[in-house]
């Protein structure tokens, strides 16, 4: 069968920002995870670390009123499977904060955005967590490195 | 799996047994049963999380919410856990060192 | 809270033209049609249709060699839960067919794709079903109406 | 859940015990399986689908192919199934008429 040039995997989703769809979100992400054969304790950290990182997104887009959806993409490679969470609030990167169900969030000098409970938690749940922002938007990535497949 | 909520007397504390998934979406129910049972003059509290498949940030914060205004009133809030994948989660955030945390109501009852 | 402009539940997912993918667009399409309150054989007859076109749209892709993902909306009011497929095969409506693993298949006056099998298939589980093809793809619509909430 | 398949002898039948998910992705494998038993010489097989979660039309081709090929050796093949998720689908697909549909494997056999 011939392959296509998007890796196996790819899978791309866009939610509207509502919360109950944040359970979307981690459902996709485990079933995903499972066919690169993720599971255990790796998987919960998945599974977790996907809900919060959407979840934030979801409170973003609804504090902000805005209409775009939350986009989720998933990729992953026999080392590395990577889950991207997109918002899409403008964030005026001069004035390095963005309302968060009221409470402030920081910008970073690298543009990143910071709400502390969430991204401590990521930190702990991903091998390496991405967080970029600029006036279009900011993405999450996170990143888990694999085991070598067992034989 | 959505959230479901049932609470009981067990000498001088609730037990709120949930059971389902405390996430974004279904925390601020959880919330609202703890506000009401403090509201009630409830202020000894322990929420078994024996039964809950998943539980994220804005769970966590409703807990600690919760512990604040039972605390206010001189009351408790202590968690009824054993499972890793949870317990991973209060370590990760460092609320092991905020909650007392026990392997059973029994436990956490005898432990006051 | 502020509602955005999208539906609440309206979700969209990318799948790279893999069969394993098929399964996602399955467990994705139950998921939200139980948070529009579908359950019992109409989730079954919506997990089997989805299925169907969305396997057809990946053996599509795969045997034409096309790198695009396949598409899948999924969307619902309180009277109508509604899933589209979107496949991007170049349909030549001229030359009316295209080969679908070697059994040819038949486009028919309306531009719709035919292939016998999936098609009575979905005819038989979804309410309506609604195939369109042009020059850029082949969408296959599938709704199903909602009863009205038991109170 | 992907799919497994297990395969034992009774009387002069071979009955192929599916579960899991039969689907355009895993359907290769059961057609595979089929495929073997009948170029060993058994041409009397029993398809049970009791335990199958999900069968889809790429599934049902598999069962007709091994069907087909049993025939050209003047053998049988039936289903269990008593689920009305899957017996709908071989309704719909006219498929009641063209498979023996059995409560259970010693009704299939029975049958013969
Ligand atoms: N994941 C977490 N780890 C540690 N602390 C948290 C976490 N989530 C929330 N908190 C803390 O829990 C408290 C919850 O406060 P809040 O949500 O405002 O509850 P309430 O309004 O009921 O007082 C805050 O102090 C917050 O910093
Ligand atoms: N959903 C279905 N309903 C009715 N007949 C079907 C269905 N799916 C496939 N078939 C028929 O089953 C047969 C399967 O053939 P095929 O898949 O080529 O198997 P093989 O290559 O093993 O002979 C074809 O005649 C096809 O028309």
């Amino acid at each position: 069968m011939p392959r296509t040039d998007a890796p196996a995997s790819a899978v791309n989703l866009c939610l509207a920002a509502d919360l109950a769809n944040v359970r979307l979100a981690r459902l996709v992400s485990v079933a995903v995870g499972r066919l690169h054969g993720i599971d255990g304790p790796m998987l919960d950290d998945v599974r977790l670390a996907v809900g919060e990182a959407c979840g934030r997104a979801v409170l973003i887009h609804n504090d902000n009123a805005l209409p775009a959806p939350v986009v989720i993409d998933i990729d992953g490679s026999a080392e590395e499977f990577s889950v991207t969470v997109t918002s899409q609030e403008p964030v005026d990167v001069e004035q390095r904060r963005l309302e968060v169900r009221g409470s402030r969030v920081e910008v970073t000098a690298n543009g990143g955005l910071a709400i502390p409970e969430t991204f401590a938690l990521l930190g702990g749940l991903a091998d390496e967590v991405d967080v970029r922002s600029d006036a279009s938007g900011t993405t999450v990535q996170m990143r888990w490195r694999l085991p070598p497949p067992a034989d | 799996m959505d959230l479901s909520l049932s609470t009981r007397s067990q000498d001088d504390f609730e037990v709120i047994e949930v059971s389902g998934e405390i996430d974004v979406y279904t925390a601020p129910r959880l919330r609202e049963a703890l506000v009401e049972l403090v509201s009630k003059g409830h202020h000894n509290l322990i929420v078994d999380v024996e039964r809950v498949e998943f539980l994220d940030s804005t769970g966590l914060g409703v807990l600690v919410g919760g512990l604040k205004r039972v605390r206010s009133h001189d009351g408790s809030l202590d968690i009824v856990c054993t499972h890793d994948r949870l317990l991973k989660i209060f370590r990760i955030t460092g609320l092991t060192k905020v909650f007392g945390i026990f392997d059973s109501v029994d436990a956490a009852v005898a432990s006051h």
